[in-house]
């Protein structure tokens, strides 16, 4: 069998070179067609080398321009934002998002939702970030507007050990949920929030999930966490 | 001759209760019948999926994708693989495309149906509910042999789908699709126009525009309230811009726009409009092999991406960062029965105990997905 | 067969009169609680044989050993009333314990003496009394005194909210049946219950029996308003509001399981029948045949007084899987703003016409 | 006035028009019906209306089974599931595609194919798969695989197993050997000298 087995992949392989796909997808028996893809792949790496080289140039230059276009209406609102709040944003490089700081996010939020060039009415999503274990938090605001049809994504780092953060859950009323869910996954206190508890896990529950130093805990009312299942190591 | 105030009585709807549509509870503050405060608790579906999808590669992602919106899946699916695509800057065949339209569209069908069927049942119309289920089954055999699974499909991958259509699979879908189309008359007839339904949901629950986009409220029940705005039409992600199709809104045609009613019919249009998307895709759909594209290892480089899909609740959102390891950073859901939710306690304030569980199903939330 | 036939049959009679009256109240007391049994156990195979037909499916089909042994599953009612017999019986910590207890059966009382002045046949009744139609009316609200009974002793929330919707609703369902009634009685001149059916004997113009029904236009409405209030007092759907699964569980039956809760279930198909029978006697001629001269007399009565009930109970089972629930305002409304105006309109509708043409 | 009358109008004809449906099914539900006996009718039967022969299926979901002759112990099913619900343990055989009778051990795969490899484990703990059918993808010897459907020559479909206790649903595939058997040919040197 494997004689025959090592024909037909050889077969194959040649006619694939030669751009006929098919005849490897033909092969009925999966672990043959396996064997051939990769006796296809190993042929074909030394073909590429020579060419792989100009594909990624042409790649990384499409890629720039894409985020270009963005930038602009990204770094309008910048502009705007400096211009109304001095000193309110973190960094002046904009990238897709605003870099913002925490101090004016609430008066920030109210200009950004009632400003007629930008009317950001909706409240798309409300991330945390965890930048590792011993860094920074962000949380990171991604904005709609329901009558322009364009986005901006806000992002405000935050001190990992003094996690506070005006709350925006009077200018958009899905705040309301959204800072409660990243306040459950990250302890990240929202300033100002009507009602800052838990809202995922139970109200008892010991620790901030999401961040990346989380230790599950031992016990919970009584019952043992299990790490490991029984019998399964 | 002066009011008289009682005691307000506290009542928890859920979370064991035949209509809270999964494991939800309502913290519920009453007048006789008035309800005067509602506060929903949720968290009693949470299954971590944040949390475990810092633990396992990308594409072991999908499969609990799947057990988030568990009604639909498919379109869960569709929307993960279709943002990290983007993150990788993947380009998948023409065909790949087309089946993705076919099933999200079918599954958005099977949803529906559910969100529809389900309905009638919360206002107390057993039978809509089987019918609807017995059409909805349908589509999960169609599904079933596609993919071998009925519910949590693990369909589609990232650059591609896990099988090309089987033998008979498109005339399968057609011949669903002409039996299929008469019988939303049918459930108009039983339901929709039936005027003890009409009396329980027109002018019920009624969410101003306003409203709806503050809270974030997004799919058919911000299209009820009249907010023209369709994810597939106004930022349109894989082929939707190819296919000619209309946006329903809510125009108050039994009562005020925006009221349960509305929302309702808007998923009993949007049916049809599917039915028009999966008939164009069927007819359009080119021939190729669905899995040229799939990358060999899912190792997207170093960034962030926010990409909205339309799910057929809402706008559904995966926000992906990645380090350029196997593993994502961090990935967030945005899931629109989530905000949905949020906006019961506005909207059913004042209503009778009987609307708020109307309004509830006319909102159409699936626990899995708000509580991931 | 009547008490009174019974009584006068002893031929102690005399001398125990107590003993003789509580002797024959029993010996026709037995009978009726079996018909009750039976009748309960084939309404509830053909509820769930009819809900499944209209639903597209088939309902219970037991095919295996044991139970559910009879083809088509015609065995499953009885097994679900050894279900609920052979249940735990719990009665909650917090409830009030004798009125818990006391519910279920007061529910049943209600709907089980309402079959005494029954007319089940030419000749076939317990008690012919000459206020037949006011007692059935006047007993059958007893029924409301066991509901709330049963939404308060539970000491559940839910359980109250039921209790308080059924007493609402079956009070002011009562007015709009009670005037339905008080329209024939204008035309037939009696209360009784035979004497109603004969009322109804032969034909108008020889073609259309001369039941009530087709009396003149007022009488036609009138029926539909006591039918349509006759499934408002048997808390079926779309008046099921005291029970409303999905919106308060089980309403005033929440906390009840086992035994008690199958008395209620009971109480609730032996409701349907009453209401069905006289709906039957006072607007669908009773025991008459539908052709007049056409398998008549006394030997058929009981046939066709069964056909027409059973009919009407059809008719509320297929309500039931047509239609949504209203809400308590609703039902409110659709009783105070629609059937009660109509109630005395056709009251004073009926009165002109036989004035005019009686 | 007139709305009033309109309204019970209307209520009444859209009430009849509800009623006709379930009417219009319930004299219909020999054609109509769709709902099976089940443990006497099982789903894909071709006479009737619903579902589809198992020629047409794509793909199945159901009991995952291991062909554990053809099993290599390349443990890349292991590494695919995300609900790490299988566990491979594996010794390195002495000579490779050798078969080792005593321990039940096959040398060579049907497809030809030299174990380096004995695999003295193979559990799939099923009540924690999630059928996502993520395994059998990159089987290079396509022995795991999902019973039924397109896999019916290999294993009949079996999609009820349940079972009394949670540990009857870990299945274990692997050659049951009694211990001391592996334990000899693991070590058999310390064994002789013990």
């Amino acid at each position: 069998m494997s004689s025959d087995q090592d024909k037909l992949i050889a077969e194959s392989v040649e006619k694939a070179l030669q751009g006929d796909m098919d005849a490897i997808n033909n092969i009925e028996d999966r672990v043959t067609r396996s064997k051939a893809k990769a006796a296809l792949v190993k042929a074909k790496r030394e073909a590429k080398a020579a060419v792989a080289e100009e594909t990624p140039r042409a790649e990384k230059s499409k890629a720039e321009e894409a985020p270009q276009a963005e930038q602009t209406f990204a770094a309008q609102v910048a502009v705007a934002l400096e211009k109304k709040f001095p000193g309110s944003l973190d960094t002046e490089d904009v990238n897709g998002h605003i870099q913002m700081k925490g101090e004016q996010w609430y008066e920030a939020a109210q200009y950004l939702r009632d400003n007629p060039d930008f009317l950001f009415d909706s409240l798309q999503c409300v991330t945390g970030y965890d930048y590792g274990t011993s860094e920074d938090l962000e949380v990171r605001y991604n904005l709609h507007s329901m009558t322009h049809h364009h986005a901006i994504e806000i992002r405000i780092k935050i001190d990992r050990n003094d996690s506070k953060i005006p709350s925006v859950e009077q200018v958009w009323r899905i705040g309301d949920w959204f800072e409660r869910e990243t306040y459950d996954m990250y302890g990240i206190e929202f300033v100002g929030h009507s009602n800052m508890t838990r809202i995922l896990c139970p109200e008892d529950w010991a620790g901030w999930p999401l961040r990346k130093d989380y230790e599950t805990q031992e016990m919970y009312h009584g019952i043992v966490v299990p790490k490991v299942k029984d019998g399964w190591e | 001759m002066g009011v008289v105030h009682g005691d307000l009585m506290t009542l928890n709807i859920g979370p064991q209760h035949p209509s809270t549509h999964g494991v939800l509870r309502l913290k519920v503050k009453t007048d006789g019948e008035i309800i005067s405060e509602v506060e929903p608790i949720i968290g009693y579906l949470h299954r971590c999926f944040e949390k475990h999808c810092e633990n396992v590669s990308y594409e072991q992602v999908i499969p609990y994708t799947d057990r988030c919106d568990y009604i639909a899946a498919m379109n869960n699916n569709f929307g993960y693989a279709v943002t990290v695509e983007e993150l990788m800057e993947i380009k998948v065949p023409e065909r790949v495309e087309y089946i993705r339209v076919i099933v999200a569209e079918l599954n958005r069908i099977a949803s529906h149906l559910l969100a529809l069927g389900a309905y009638g049942l919360d206002v107390g119309a057993f039978t809509p509910f089987l019918y609807m289920f017995r059409d909805r089954e349908r589509i999960l055999d169609l599904f079933e042999t596609l993919c071998g699974a009925r519910l949590l499909y693990n369909y589609i991958w990232v650059g591609g789908v896990s099988h090309d259509f089987p033998k008979g699979f498109v005339e399968s879908v057609y011949s669903f699709l002409d039996y299929f189309e008469p019988k939303i008359e049918e459930y108009n007839e039983l339901l929709t126009y039936n005027k003890i339904f009409i009396e329980r949901t027109g002018d019920v629950g009624v969410m101003p525009p306003e409203v709806a986009v503050s809270y974030g409220v997004t799919g058919p029940n911000l299209r009820g309230s009249g907010v023209k705005w369709d994810i597939r039409k106004d930022e349109p992600y894989s082929i939707y811009e190819k296919f000619d199709f209309d946006i329903p809104v809510g125009v108050g045609e039994m009562g005020t726009v925006g009221d349960c009613w509305d929302r309702y019919y808007v998923r009993m249009v949007e049916m049809k409009e599917s039915i028009k998307i999966t008939r164009q895709a069927l007819k359009g759909i080119p021939t190729g092999d669905v899995h040229q594209a799939l990358p060999k290892k899912i190792r997207p480089p170093q960034g962030s991406i926010y990409k909205r899909t339309e799910s057929p609740r809402g706008d559904l959102a995966y926000y992906i960062v990645s380090d350029g390891s196997p593993i994502p950073y961090r990935l967030k859901m945005r899931s629109p029965a989530f905000t949905a939710l949020s906006v019961l306690g506005e909207i059913s304030q004042g209503w009778m105990m009987s609307d708020v569980l109307a309004i509830l199903g006319s909102l159409d939330i699936v626990l899995g997905e708000i509580d991931r | 067969m009547t008490v009174d036939n019974l009584i006068n049959w002893f031929p102690f009679g005399a001398e125990w009169p107590v003993l003789t009256f509580v002797t024959a109240v029993v010996i026709c007391a037995i009978p009726t609680f079996i018909f009750i049994a039976v009748y309960a156990l084939v309404a509830i195979y053909g509820e769930l044989k009819i809900s499944s037909f209209m639903q597209d499916k088939v309902g219970p089909m037991g095919q295996g050993v044991g139970l559910h042994a009879a083809k088509w599953g015609l065995l499953q009612p009885v097994a679900d009333a050894l279900k609920l017999i052979l249940k735990e019986d719990i009665i909650p910590e917090s409830a009030d314990k004798k009125l818990f207890v006391l519910a279920p059966f007061v529910v049943f009382v209600g709907a089980f003496i309402s079959f005494a002045a029954l007319p089940f046949g030419q000749g076939t009744i317990i008690a012919d009394m000459n206020i037949g139609v006011f007692y059935i009316l006047a007993v059958g609200s007893l029924s409301v005194i066991g509901i709330i009974l049963a939404g308060w002793s539970s000491n559940n929330k839910w359980s109250l909210y039921g209790g308080m919707r059924s007493v609402a609703q079956i009070i002011s369902y009562e007015i709009p049946a009670g005037l339905s009634i008080i329209a024939i009685i204008m035309l037939t001149g009696t209360l009784s219950m035979q004497g109603i059916i004969e009322y109804q004997q032969g034909t108008i113009w020889g073609i259309l029996p001369n039941w009530i029904i087709f009396n003149n236009p007022f009488t036609f409405i009138a029926f539909f308003i006591f039918f349509i209030s006759g499934v408002a007092e048997c808390n079926r759907t779309p008046f099921d509001i005291p029970e409303a699964e999905s919106e308060l569980v089980a309403g005033a039956f929440t906390e009840y399981s086992g035994m008690r809760y199958a008395f209620f279930f009971l109480s609730e198909y032996a409701e349907m029948f009453v209401v069905s029978a006289v709906a039957a006697t006072a607007f669908l001629g009773g025991w008459n045949s539908p052709i007049h001269g056409f398998m008549d007399g006394p030997s058929w009565s009981m046939f066709w007084f069964m056909g027409k009930t059973m009919f009407l109970i059809f008719t509320m089972i297929w309500f039931r899987w047509t239609f949504p629930r209203l809400r308590v305002d609703q039902l409110m409304s659709v009783c105070w703003k629609v059937f009660l105006p109509i109630s005395f309109v056709n009251i004073f509708g009926v009165g002109i016409w036989n004035l005019l043409f009686g | 006035m007139y709305k009033y009358f309109a309204n019970i109008w209307e209520t009444v004809t859209t009430l009849i028009t509800g009623m006709g449906v379930t009417w219009g099914h319930m004299l219909k539900i020999r054609r109509d019906n769709v709902t099976l006996q089940y443990p006497e009718e099982r789903w894909p039967r071709p006479n009737r209306d619903i579902g589809f022969d198992f020629d047409n299926y794509n793909v199945i979901r159901s009991r995952l089974q291991v062909d554990i002759d053809d099993c290599i112990g390349c443990l890349k099913c292991e590494r695919a599931c995300p609900v790490q619900c299988i566990k491979i343990n594996t010794v390195k055989a002495e000579t490779k595609g050798e078969d080792l009778p005593n321990i039940g051990h096959t040398g060579i795969t049907s497809n030809g194919t030299k174990k380096a490899l004995i695999v003295s484990r193979f559990d799939i703990d099923l009540t924690e798969c999630c059928y996502c059918n993520l395994c059998t993808y990159p089987c290079p010897e396509k022995c795991i695989y999902m019973t039924g459907g397109p896999n019916s020559h290999k294993h009949p479909i079996d999609y009820e197993f349940s079972q009394y206790d949670r540990n009857d649903l870990i299945y274990r595939f692997a050659k049951d050997v009694e211990n001391e058997k592996m334990d000899k040919y693991l070590n058999p040197k310390e064994k002789a000298e013990a």
